[in-house]
């Protein structure tokens, strides 16, 4: 098994076709890294309102204790 | 011997995107037993009677009929219920003979149609469109099927919403006569019935407990 | 005439639609009018128009069933009628087909009966009159059924239309497919009922499966 | 009606937490895996495959649209699937992983239209052709967006789910006549132009990196499947007890961290 390009230059000319492997290339890797960042960063919104709405009902009931 | 009630609901529970409308609910009804099923606004009235009718389905539980799962007898309990809802399911463009025609049992006749809507007080008004009657007068044409029904089981939701005291009296009559020749009543109202032997059944509103707590 | 049955369903749609004729024949003059929009658009060059003919009469049929579709359950939905079908003591696809086959009648059918016509202004080859009244015949009863399946699961949707479109459109694709072929093929000088009866076997399908699809999401979604 | 109760080791294998914990114990493996069959078979594909010898470098193309492609038709199987499930057993985690798949699938579904797009311009000079394949492709794109606009319609969460599991099942059936027709609509318009699916005979060195990059795809598939349904997870079980606990527990995490 042999690596194909000479140069890094050779590697993102590809012989005149780089422009479309390569786009091609990064609009995937891209588009999956979405696809994985997305419910990572939903996880953590939905992890922070619960957190906070725990919170605020624990609060309620402590000024309400105070009333008493 | 205890006779085997006519309909039994068996911890029926229903749930709604993780929320419970209401606790398993668990009763039954006799022939001759008219139950009026109470509660607040939201505390599941027509829900629970559109899951009697099955219309809605349970997410547990069961209902009986005659000692019966009615999954294993789903088509003759149907037969044998009348289901009458807050939309009364009345067709504009049609007439209200139509109309009674279409909701009733294939055996009725032409004679005992035209009765029935002179019962509520649509005689003379067979043949006009619907659409030229009042909501109470569409109302009313959907509860002609009282007369017309050969079903045991009766469910009626707010059957008197936009009926006139004189319209709720009659009604009331054809009640007291369908329980008294063996049929059963299960109606959501807040208003009082002017009639004896109604049990009542309230449905305690699942929100409401939860914030006893 | 009561509420059981495919025929009280299919006899009761008919006669509400005859009630209102004007609604119910507004598929069949959108569908002419839009005809007409084609030569003006294109070219009235007969020889072009020829050539798109097949194309365009299907694409405008199906457009026009679409648009009838949406109202399909929903006006049943809104009185009530519609959960009193649910509780009928009999089989939920028997009513269901009824108002499928009341659906076609009068919209189906229609288009069927008036596309010669069509055929004629859009310079159709009249080789091809024939292939074409029964691959729509055949096509439209197809896009009733299946547009049926799209109808019940926007049922409790307050504006289900575009929605619904987005959803049947893809369905669609082999009826269109095979229904323009058939013409097409007839246009050629070729043996048409290869394709037609393709569309005959998709329609048995539709039949068969269909109504038990419309009848489940009507069940499980229109309740909720 | 059956009794639930013939039923409780199904439910527990369809109960949310199970699923959450489990998951969360193999998610570091996965990543792992994902990473390295992602980077090895690209590396492989595009530095050490062997030039193609009639299209040149940009076949290497095909290590990202055959794997991609591949996905997302089994994709919207694995969401029909899913949906009947949770149609017949009502079973919750069934439509969270019926929901989460919609948008993973229609996706991946538009990564292949697009890089067989982009590989289509130097092959065939240009970008699009209606060829049976691609139009099955964006036939399928349009299957899952009907899915995700009906999922999200309803008010109700349970309705936009039975409602969009019933049309993946409708879809399922469809998908084979669909793609059947399309075939057969491409050779009646084109019947002697060249065949654009030329890989009969593919060499073992341009083979196996595929190969890599199929399992590579694979995984992250079920790397993002997971991540959506433990986030999905979390938004409908933010009453139970369990993952209230998780909640302050994370919180006091970062809030650690704000004051360090």
């Amino acid at each position: 098994m042999k690596f194909q390009f000479d140069s890094v230059q050779q590697m993102l000319e590809m012989a005149g076709h780089g422009q479309y492997v390569w786009t091609a290339v990064l609009v995937t890797l891209l588009m999956m890294a979405w696809l994985l960042v997305r419910p990572l960063q939903v996880h953590r919104a939905h992890l922070k309102t619960i957190a906070q709405q725990l919170r605020r009902e624990q609060r309620r009931r402590i000024t309400q204790e105070d009333n008493q | 011997m205890p006779k085997t009630p006519l309909l039994t609901v068996d911890r029926l529970f229903f749930e709604r995107d993780d929320c419970n409308i209401f606790e398993p609910i668990s009763f039954s009804v006799e022939a001759g037993d008219i139950v009026q099923i109470e509660g607040p606004n939201g505390a599941g009235k027509t829900t629970l009677i559109r899951l009697l009718t099955s219309a809605l389905q349970p997410t547990s539980g069961s209902i009986l009929f005659c000692g019966e799962n009615i999954a294993n007898c789903y088509y003759e309990y149907l037969a044998n219920i009348l289901y009458i809802g807050h939309q009364p399911a009345v067709k504009l463009t049609l007439s209200a003979d139509e109309n009674l025609r279409w909701m009733s049992p294939a055996i009725t006749t032409a004679a005992e149609i035209s009765a029935a809507l002179a019962q509520v007080g649509l005689r003379g008004y067979e043949d006009v469109p619907c659409y030229s009657l009042s909501a109470g007068q569409h109302r009313r044409v959907a509860l002609a099927r009282l007369f017309t029904s050969q079903a045991k089981v009766w469910y009626l939701d707010e059957p008197f919403t936009a009926i006139d005291k004189q319209g709720v009296s009659i009604l009331q009559a054809r009640m007291a006569s369908h329980v008294a020749t063996g049929g059963c009543i299960l109606l959501s109202t807040h208003q009082d019935l002017a009639m004896d032997k109604v049990r009542k059944y309230s449905i305690e509103s699942h929100k409401d407990r939860e914030q006893q707590q | 005439m009561s509420n059981i049955g495919f025929s009280a369903y299919l006899r009761r749609d008919l006669l509400l639609s005859y009630r209102r004729l004007g609604e119910a024949a507004s598929p069949l003059i959108f569908f002419l009018l839009v005809s007409i929009l084609i030569p003006l658009g294109v070219s009235p060059d007969p020889q072009r128009l020829a050539e798109l003919a097949p194309g365009i009469i299907w694409v405008m049929a199906l457009l026009a069933t679409l648009l009838s579709t949406e109202g399909l359950f929903a006006a049943d939905h809104q009185d009530g009628s519609l959960e009193q079908m649910l509780i009928a003591p009999q089989l939920l696809a028997l009513p269901v087909l009824g108002k499928v086959t009341a659906h076609w009648l009068v919209t189906g059918l229609p288009l069927t009966l008036v596309s010669p016509l069509i055929g004629l202004m859009l310079s159709l080859p009249a080789v091809a009159t024939v292939p074409m009244m029964a691959s729509l015949a055949l096509g439209t009863a197809c896009l009733s059924l299946i547009g049926a399946v799209g109808a019940a699961l926007t049922v409790s949707l307050r504006k289900g239309g575009l929605l619904l479109s987005i959803l049947v459109i893809p369905l669609y694709i082999p009826v269109i497919i095979f229904g323009s072929a058939a013409v097409q093929t007839a246009v050629d000088g070729f043996n048409w009922l290869g394709p037609l009866s393709v569309l005959a076997a998709m329609l048995c399908a539709a039949i068969a499966l269909c109504p038990w699809a419309i009848g489940g999401a009507l069940r499980l979604v229109s309740s909720n | 009606m059956a009794s639930n109760r013939d039923w409780t080791w199904f439910y527990r294998l369809g109960s949310p937490r199970w699923f959450y914990e489990t998951t969360g114990r193999w998610l570091p493996w996965l990543w792992a895996l994902t990473l390295v069959l992602l980077v090895a078979g690209l590396v492989w594909g595009l530095g050490y495959a062997p030039q193609d010898a009639k299209q040149g470098n940009s076949f290497r193309i095909i290590y990202l649209h055959v794997p991609v492609s591949f996905l997302a038709l089994a994709g919207y199987y694995l969401m029909a699937i899913a949906g009947a499930i949770g149609l017949i057993w009502k079973m919750k985690l069934s439509y969270m992983v019926m929901k989460s798949a919609a948008p993973i699938g229609a996706v991946l579904t538009f990564l292949a239209l697009f890089t067989g797009a982009v590989w289509g311009k130097p092959t065939w000079g240009t970008y699009w052709v209606w060829d049976a394949r691609i139009t099955s492709m964006l036939i399928l794109l349009f299957l899952y967006l009907g899915v995700l606009a009906l999922q999200y319609a309803f008010h109700s969460q349970e309705a936009g789910n039975k409602a969009s599991a019933i049309l993946a099942l409708v879809g399922t059936v469809n998908i084979p006549i669909i793609y059947k027709s399309v075939d057969w609509w491409y050779t009646l318009h084109q019947p002697a132009t060249i065949k654009l699916t030329s890989a009969p005979s593919m060499h073992i060195d341009m083979f196996q990196p595929l190969l890599v990059m199929i399992v590579a795809l694979y995984s992250f598939y079920a790397l993002a499947l997971i991540l959506f349904i433990r986030a999905e997870i979390l938004q409908r079980e933010r009453k139970a007890a369990w993952v209230c606990d998780l909640a302050l527990r994370a919180d006091q995490g970062s809030a650690g961290e704000d004051k360090e």
